[in-house]
């Protein structure tokens, strides 16, 4: 229990290394401006920006968002710039502070994908793309991409043969098995997984008689998640042999190592961001201070060190 | 203009009219920043119940004091828990928020701000900026509620504007019918119109109010309301339908707010 | 909004007619002695007894519980005392009372479900059976018969055959789509579906390094879901055409009154039982003053009238 | 034996040693029916963070008055709030629950009763009990805390007790060493051994007691704890393992127990 104790907290992910394992999730972080003024961006493992598609899109009707006992609904419906906006007016920002980008991407086709991946390939600043495969798969009656091995298997391969960057799919928890999706996705070439995604929820109002949210349908984040959370990220790394990010549900520095402890080699902070601002850097100190009290010197060897017998 | 995290102590915590109270706050880093119009978001927990932040505007800003004034309604959890909360407590605020008010063009004669409910709370630091930088406008605040007992500060406001006219639903106090219905009288019976309109109140006053002034090209700053996930224009959660051609469009209360134009908003698809 | 209205809070649930919606569920209430001081039996719609198996079970290695925000995870593992013990000495309490009561009911093979099925086939006192179908098929290496619609069909049509008694399909919320597992359950023959089952999860101890159940995972329950299974029900309510219950962290009589909107007919309250054991009795007297106040005399006109378009 | 859900004033809420609060609260219903050994399960908040109601054993139980005592150790979320509530408040109680101590054997003359920490709370109407029904038995109190400042009641416990013997782990007060350690060091130099004993404390002594009492066949009664979702008998998630040869086995700490024989109870497997 020395306080002079080196503190390694970088991580490998495959292909990336990053200084820490704390990223922000995408859609809870704008594109890494907006809350420049409260977080010294440059302390945080990575930055994975707001999803972004082909053309601009201008989201869903609100409402948007419901809150929920430890959690919230979103259905911001992908509302994005864009990504010709997004290289112009965005990246600049954070390529100029040298901070790692994740660049969240979506599409409506397996072409969209790859063409998208295309234009990001190469680009300076991203240091690798994430994958939100929970969107309408249109040409296929709207079915979700990631509700299926295959499609979301021809989604990986599409941005694969596109980029020479690193990819990282995210899933979604609502499949029956997510280890397989895992696997699927796994052999299609990702290099890392991140999960989980939000989870299809709903809200009413019973003296309106209406839906909460515009759309309906939205998904729900935020400490009430965090046990499903869990669950998927120890499911998920049981199944693959590559890199896992965990996401859901992270408040405090407890619950980003309860992740690395199933096996998550990063995390990301999404929800907790609105309440907390600060939620990263905390996680970042929180977790140096366990390591400390623990004579931990290095996180690598925290992480998938759980005990089940 | 920059944003601050800040832990802002309680200094005053006490109702003010019935079911509105009035929180001070030591907070000098936001103060001192701060415009009238613009918000900050409270945090009423470090719980997970609620979730968010609370979204306040700024009812005075007491810049060389360092002291922030909200006023602010109960209208749910975050709100009753927010007025337990006793003197010397610290709260959590993130600020100041959103673009704020500009004042009316230079030149301008008659300025009407127009009020409803806890609306007030948003026009107050408007008031009196406008009233410190343009001395010449002649301004007249319409200020209605539902009931007199919720009509607060007025010794206070009929000090601050040139003219106050107060309206009750229930003609408790001053003119029975809304703050629009005030108006309207005003300018029927008067035939005053005025140059230049602010407003802050319930969405379905707004949406009144912005027809009005869009019928009578009365060129004007709304403060809108909406939930909001981030205030800082990082969640997308806010946004306000936009008045458009082709594809939906939407405009973001937080970061593009909380004053609008009303002729750019789609009034009729707002709830 | 006259005090005085009558309020007729009686559903129909297919072959069933309940005196109100509001039924406490599997698990939660034991074998409905252990609340009976707290708790007029006679009050409630229906008490779903603890699930039962042919032979007792002793259930899984404690910790079985865990606390997580607005939630509690639990990993039991259907400890019951086994079908002869409940005739003899659990159901008599019930019937002397004329509580009705649905046996939930689970096997490790089609053949067990089956059997335990024929056994309370006639058993007076009895009037439904709820099949809890997310229980692992031993004969198909351990896979969750919820997890597989046609899995799923044949445990329906074995306890079809075995029973004239009511039967109600319990579905579990963790598969890609649960209205296609609706869809099956219904085409198998089953009267009414409930849903939700709990979620499965997780949570672990950073400092000992290992989980906090002692099955590892277990299945997350209470408040923290309300939002997934409010979105599970109105899916289900959308794709089948047999009444539908719902189930999943109903705390008071919003709560409840939030799935019936949607469309269920009845609600079961599991998890709140445990924080407010009258939890029951105030969603009972909730609903009857939400009808008064909105000039509503019989329950069954605001059920399925959510509005959405 | 009935339970109740009483609404329960709080009389007394305040610090009787270190992180260990006294509550007293006016809940005569279950006052009246409950019996040493017993617990109460506790609702500390409406709101759903924590969900559950927690486990406290009667520390006094005032029939006449209709007053329960608590006495509790600060651990974590709950007993942290519980702590903060002020008299005057009131608190969801279900109880009383478990089965309770009975009294040893007619014609036991020596009892030795070990209480380790916060484990004395359930231990105090116990010896009451046997005390009053039983007042030719001899009995000493053998009471082990970490440390000088975690000891309360000294002064009563001597005054009900025969005999009053004090352990802390630091060697601040008493015997330098545990419980256990100061019961081994009694029977090693006096050479006396107990006819009968009840223990309450964490389950790592109660696992080190149980084998000594096991190895020297003394009669014996132990309060155990789990993690207990509803108290009642509905949920069975306070299973604690038992001895068995073939296939697991489980007792249920809350309606089974909480007072157990310690040679039922398969202590290898409990953490
Ligand atoms: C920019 C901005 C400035 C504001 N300034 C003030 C102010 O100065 N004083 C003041 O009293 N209030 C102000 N509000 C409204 C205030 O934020 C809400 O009343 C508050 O968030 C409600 O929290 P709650 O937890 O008590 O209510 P909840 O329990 O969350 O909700 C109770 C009811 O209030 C409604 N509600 C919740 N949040 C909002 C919201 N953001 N806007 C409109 N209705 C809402 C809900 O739909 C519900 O019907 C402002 C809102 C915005 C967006
Ligand atoms: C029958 C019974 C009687 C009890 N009587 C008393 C009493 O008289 N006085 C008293 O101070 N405490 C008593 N306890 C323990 C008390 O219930 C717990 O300390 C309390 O529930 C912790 O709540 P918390 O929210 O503060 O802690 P949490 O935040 O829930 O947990 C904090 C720590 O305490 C541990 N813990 C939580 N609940 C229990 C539990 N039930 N048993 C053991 N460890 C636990 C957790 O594992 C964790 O390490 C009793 C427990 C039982 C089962
Ligand atoms: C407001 C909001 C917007 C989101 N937008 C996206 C998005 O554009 N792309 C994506 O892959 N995930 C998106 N997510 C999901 C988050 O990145 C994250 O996976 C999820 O919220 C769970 O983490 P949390 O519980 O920490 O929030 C969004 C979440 C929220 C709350
Ligand atoms: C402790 C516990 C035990 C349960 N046991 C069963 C069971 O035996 N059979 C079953 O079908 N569901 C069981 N359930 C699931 C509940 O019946 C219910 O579907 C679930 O908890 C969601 O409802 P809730 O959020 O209101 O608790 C159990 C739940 C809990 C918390
Ligand atoms: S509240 Fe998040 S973008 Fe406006
Ligand atoms: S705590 Fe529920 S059965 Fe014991």
């Amino acid at each position: 229990m020395s306080a002079t104790l080196p503190i390694d907290l970088s991580v490998n992910l495959g292909p990336i290394k990053l200084k820490n394992p704390v990223m922000v999730a995408s859609g809870t972080f704008g594109y890494g401006r907006e809350y420049a003024d409260i977080v010294p961006l440059e302390c945080l493992g990575a930055v994975v920006v707001k999803g972004i598609s082909l053309k601009p899109r201008p989201g869903n009707p609100p409402p948007r968002l419901v809150e929920t006992p430890a959690g919230l609904i979103n259905a911001i419906g992908l509302e994005n710039v864009g990504i010709e906006t997004f290289l112009s007016d965005k990246l600049p920002f954070l390529r100029k502070r040298k901070i790692p980008t994740v660049v969240n991407i979506f599409g409506e086709t397996v072409e969209e994908y790859g063409e998208i991946a295309r234009r990001l390939d190469g680009v300076d600043g991203v240091v690798a793309l994430e994958i939100n495969i929970s969107c309408p798969n249109v040409k296929a009656g709207g079915v979700h991409f990631g509700t299926n091995p295959s499609m979301a298997s021809s989604l990986v391969k599409a941005v694969r043969a596109a980029t020479s960057l690193p990819i990282i799919t995210k899933l979604s928890p609502q499949v029956t098995s997510i280890a397989d999706m895992a696997k699927a996705v796994e052999d299609a070439g990702t290099d890392i997984i991140s999960c989980i995604n939000t989870v299809p929820a709903m809200a009413v109002n019973i003296y309106s008689r209406k839906p909460l949210l515009g759309n309906v349908i939205g998904g729900l984040s935020g400490p009430a998640i965090k046990p499903i959370a869990l669950r998927c990220v120890y499911e998920v790394v049981k199944s693959v042999g590559i890199p896992v990010i965990g996401i859901g549900g992270i408040a405090n520095a407890e619950d980003a190592l309860e992740f690395l402890l199933v096996g998550a080699r990063a995390v990301q902070i999404g929800t907790m961001n609105f309440a907390n601002p600060r939620v990263v850097i905390d996680v970042i100190e929180g977790i140096e201070n366990f390591m400390r009290l623990q004579n931990i010197s290095k996180i690598e060897d925290f992480i998938g060190t759980l005990k089940t017998l | 203009m920059r944003k601050y995290l800040e832990r802002a102590k309680i200094i005053r915590n006490l109702p003010l009219a019935s079911s509105i109270y009035h929180l001070e706050l030591y907070s000098p880093k936001i103060a001192n920043e701060a415009r009238a119009g613009q918000f900050v978001m409270l945090r009423v927990t470090e719980d997970f119940i609620p979730l968010l932040r609370r979204p306040f505007s700024l009812f005075r800003i007491r810049k060389e004091e360092g002291i922030l004034e909200i006023a602010y309604k109960i209208v749910g959890k975050g709100t009753g828990m927010l007025s337990k909360k006793p003197e010397g407590e610290y709260v959590d605020l993130l600020g100041p928020l959103g673009n704020g008010f500009r004042l009316p063009p230079p030149g301008t004669r008659d300025v009407w701000v127009l009020a409803g409910g806890i609306g007030i709370a948003a026009l107050r630091p408007l008031i009196e900026s406008i009233k410190g930088a343009m001395p010449e406008v002649n301004l007249t605040l319409y200020y209605g509620v539902k009931s007199s007992s919720e009509l607060f500060s007025i010794d206070d406001f009929s000090e601050m504007c040139d003219g106050l006219r107060c309206s009750t639903d229930d003609g408790s106090f001053g003119f029975c019918g809304n703050v629009l219905g005030c108006v309207i009288h005003d300018w029927e019976t008067l035939g005053t119109i005025p140059s230049y309109l602010y407003a802050c109140g319930p969405t379905v006053m707004l949406r009144h109010v912005a027809q009005w002034v869009i019928d009578h090209s009365i060129p004007s700053q709304f403060s809108l309301e909406s939930l909001m996930g981030c205030g800082v224009g990082a969640c997308l959660g806010c946004a306000v339908p936009k008045k458009s051609d082709g594809e939906p469009s939407y405009v973001h209360v937080c970061f593009e707010g909380p004053i609008f134009s009303p002729d750019i908003i789609q009034w009729e698809k707002l709830l």
